[in-house]
């Protein structure tokens, strides 16, 4: 198993620690070498995933950590929230984007995003939200 | 109008009203609280203080303000941003289903099937329901398909204007063209959702894969049915004889390069003899081909000439082992005397003759012959000889017509002559057809396959 | 570390200080800065009202700094937004580019002409400086630009693995692989940037491409060749005659479908005349050939059974007029005794033979001839008689080597004489090829060519 | 010809009006129907233009203007500066993005983001951009 430490947890608790989940996740993207394209995509990610946690989730925290891989690091994002979870996780899960061109939950624009995507919610048992983003060695590209 | 506006309008709030907005959030001492209510809010002294502490709030409140602005435009930008994902995300999708009509559009310079493979494909891909594909012919369109339907009058407009053509929201008509030639036309129907301007435009980008593809199987179909036509063409047409019926089939292998080694041929002498050769060259394609057509024009010098049917293929053998190929070849030959009923024959490695005898009897003539044509052999070829009884037939064939990969060759020995015993019709055209059909059915058959059938009708 | 960050570090500022500061940039009355200066100043009483105006000021000291990141959120995510797109347009022309190679490696069925067009894009793309292609044959790899160069290691690298081989950074060679096969090695070299991976899979991407079109191309050209090849199959090779020496020709047109309906026989009775027939049916393509096929066929065995020139045209003629095609043909019919040298010929609208004496002289023997076979005519074919001095030659051909779109068919006539009788060479078959160089040149030719000498070698 | 109405004039005086060319920007393209993904493109150019009137321009005025056209209708945005003009045109509309991924000008950016782009400078004589994004009407797609 690969050590996944944690490198950072930031605290969700207003509209203002959404950006300062964007900073902290934007730092830790540059300091591994996403690109500019990756680390916005890596960004605008964490930012729909931390309003999310605040808005149904009533709050949380939001956890980096970075894992080393074989060709590859993998920047990985877990979102906690004891709020009331998702009960029709499909529902949640659909594309607004693809289907009618209007607004979306933040919850599909981030999958699409991210390499790797888990949802584990229940009802009345809050919900965490994990996404990987994977930056390929430039050696091994 | 943004948050940020609306806080402009209105009524100028107290200014501890004001203070308590700018410090909602935040743990304030209660006697701070106290102090702002008691000194600045109404009816107190308006001291500099006041005037500075107002200020300040002034500098909050635009704060404030420009946050929610700065907010707004980076959860916009955020929508934005997932919108041209998603876009990004689509369009690769439309790419990768492109670059998959691509590939269906090469996967077979057969055009009927390769058409197939691309609706296939569509349809798969839910792109549409029901799929028809037209080929532009000379005298119109023809669907593959079902050659007996006719293209309506959206797919008549799609094949005249050269560009889509729509029928209500569920049907699509795309003109397949290449260069300046319009190929075909594919129709597209829906069930339930209806092509968009995006799904017209996507129509085209299928049609214009799938008419490169067709384009290459029309020039592959063109230069392959030249090359059978030519073949054909090396085949003799049999002219009819009196005191003799005569009847010839060919058919090329259904798999593979359909050019074969095959050959049947007959000869008339000025003398009153017929020559009946039937041959079969190892091997199929160009090489077999062009050996075929030097040894059928061979047999039938010498035959012409006037040589019997072992020294025929005796002089044939010498010709074959003389060339520089490495092919061998199978052949029988067969003279028959029409004015007395003598018949001679000869066989090199080839399958035995049927004979059936005018009562419907039928044999092999299972009797000694040389090997194949060009191994080394020195020995003389024998020769036979045989009195046909008046009505009595001939069945000339190659190895083609009687063997399968899934029987021995005895059981299709046994299964011809009963194909030719029991045809049920004394029209040797129509018996070469019987034979033909029971024998290979609507299978594919891996070899060539070649019948020559010959009946004496002289009666004695 | 951001602007926010760097705020948070340090010593705490003054109060009045950090007022400054909030009220940056905006107009403010000199009494309330005297007041911020004067009551919350050092050594100012630390009062109620001091404490609010502070906790104020850490209010928009706070908003400040989440201004600020938002701020450098909003500039980072507009950059990226702009990184996006440049990355979508670099997708975009990508896209473009491998699109413009399926479509030229669509352009033709000529490998060699697909290729080209190919390696020339990519050269105006500015992908690589110099492109060179390798055709996997069954001896190896072979360029077809230049026949003579040798593969080197790294384009054998390729061949073996099926992955891109680089050597160094300025040299990439990928295979062209079209299912389970290697159609062969496309070699790309630049002068001075260097393939990065991105490079590399774009020109897996261009070879994908570039090798659906060559696959296209050589299943068409081995279909091609079995045809030009089954019709060289339909046409003799001449057997070598006593006291007759004997030399032929054909050249398919270059432009078109290289199948044509012209054609030479040289028949040889028993009796030892030989018979010679250059005819050319009108047309090319398929139906020409197979009407040639049977022309040349029957003409070959009316004149084996003994019919002389004019009666073997005739009977030709009857047989071509009973058939449903709608082609007529021209043909020429030379017979030769070889014990005496007596020739006798006789045409249907061909161009005239063409006779050389033994010392050099050489004439046109353009007599009373039929019109073209096929026609409706009814009248008799005129045959004629001529005694041959030993080591005469007879030069039969078809229009296409004498007829020029630039000239008239005179001018021809002379060019072909003075060809043949200048040639400069005894050898039949020299003097075959120097007719042909003379006459038809490097240049394409757009109809087909028969060419075939007979001299009577017999001394008187 | 047709009539091009200015539908606003910004003033750019401070960072803070980035975020106003921003709103106004956005707002008028909001109005005439464009996508979120152009919407999105339009305003990013805005903030990119208005960021070069104020950094290497010292400040100046953005124009939205609004052209209707046979199938189309085309948002226009001049951006004016009276600042020292630019020397080396084409240095500054090199692209600092598809050839070394590092941060290039915004004007390149947004050049490549604009359907229609023209560049007026001189040295000494201010710089104006006029930037124009076309939204196709939806019934003549
Ligand atoms: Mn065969
Ligand atoms: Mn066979
Ligand atoms: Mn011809
Ligand atoms: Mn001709």
């Amino acid at each position: 198993m690969t050590i996944v430490p944690t490198v950072r947890e930031v605290p969700i608790r207003t509209d203002m620690d959404i950006v300062g989940v964007r900073q902290a996740v934007r730092e830790v993207a540059v300091s591994v070498g996403f690109s500019l394209v990756d680390q916005t995509k890596v960004v605008t990610a964490a930012s729909e995933l931390a309003r999310n946690t605040l808005k149904h989730g009533g709050g949380g925290t939001a956890e980096i950590e970075l894992e080393e891989r074989a060709d590859s690091t993998a920047l990985r994002l877990v979102f906690r929230d004891e709020g009331p979870g998702i009960g029709d996780v499909e529902l949640a899960l659909r594309d607004g984007y693809s289907s009618s061109g209007g607004l979306g939950l933040g919850l599909s624009g981030a999958r699409r995003l991210a390499d790797e995507f888990d949802l584990r919610t229940a009802e009345g048992e809050g919900t965490t939200v994990t996404v990987a983003f994977v930056n390929r060695d430039p050696a091994a590209r | 109008m943004t948050r940020g506006d609306r806080d402009r309008s209105g009524e100028q709030p107290s200014l501890p009203a004001e203070l308590e907005h700018a410090f909602r959030g935040r743990r304030l001492p209660a006697r701070v609280r106290r102090v702002i209510v008691d000194e600045l809010g109404p009816g107190a002294s308006s001291s500099d203080l006041a005037e500075a502490v107002r200020a300040l709030v002034e500098v909050t409140r635009e704060q404030d303000r420009e946050l929610r602005w700065h907010q707004s435009e980076l959860e916009q930008t955020n929508a934005g941003l997932l919108a041209l994902h998603a876009e990004i995300d689509r369009q690769r999708q439309r790419n990768a289903f492109l670059d998959a009509v691509s590939r269906a559009s090469a996967t077979s310079l057969d055009g009927v099937e390769m058409l197939d493979v691309v609706a296939t494909l569509l349809s798969s891909r839910e792109f549409a329901e029901r799929i028809q594909v037209w080929k532009a012919t000379d005298t119109g369109l023809l669907c593959l398909a079902d050659p007996a339907s006719q293209p309506d009058a959206t797919t008549q407009e799609a094949l005249r204007t050269r560009e889509p053509a729509q029928e209500g929201a569920h049907r699509l008509s795309v003109p397949l063209t290449a260069g300046p030639h319009v190929l075909g036309v594919l129709d597209l129907h829906r069930a339930d959702r209806e092509f968009g301007s995006d799904d017209v435009s996507l129509a085209r980008g299928i049609a214009d894969r799938a008419a490169v593809g067709l384009r290459n199987a029309i020039v592959y179909e063109r230069e392959h049915e030249l090359a059978e036509r030519l073949q054909h063409a090396m085949l003799p047409s049999l002219t009819p004889q009196a005191e003799l019926d005569l009847a010839a089939r060919y058919r090329s292998a259904t798999r593979g390069v359909h050019v074969g080694g095959d050959w049947y041929d007959v000869v008339s002498r000025p003398d009153g003899t017929v020559v009946l050769t039937v041959g079969d060259v190892t091997g199929h394609g160009l090489d077999a081909a062009v050996v075929m057509g030097k040894l059928q024009n061979a047999l039938h010098a010498y035959a012409l000439e006037g040589h019997g049917p072992a020294t025929s293929l005796r002089l044939v053998h010498q010709l074959l082992r003389g060339w520089t190929s490495s092919l061998f070849a199978t052949a029988v030959v067969v003279e028959v005397e029409k004015a007395t009923g003598v018949m001679r024959w000869a066989s090199a490695g080839h399958p035995p003759p049927l004979l059936e005898s005018g009562d419907g009897h039928a044999t092999y003539l299972d009797a000694e012959h040389a090997p194949m044509l060009g191994i080394n052999f020195r020995r003389e070829i024998p020769e036979h000889k045989r009195q046909l009884t008046p009505g009595s037939s001939i069945v000339l064939y190659t190895d083609g017509l009687v063997e399968r990969r899934t029987s021995d060759i005895d059981t299709g020995l046994d299964r011809l002559a009963r194909a030719f015993t029991g045809a049920g019709t004394d029209d040797l055209d129509q018996r070469a057809e019987r034979v033909l059909h029971s024998m290979l059915g609507a299978d594919d058959h891996d070899d060539d396959v070649c019948l020559l059938l010959c009946r004496w009708t002289r009666s004695a």
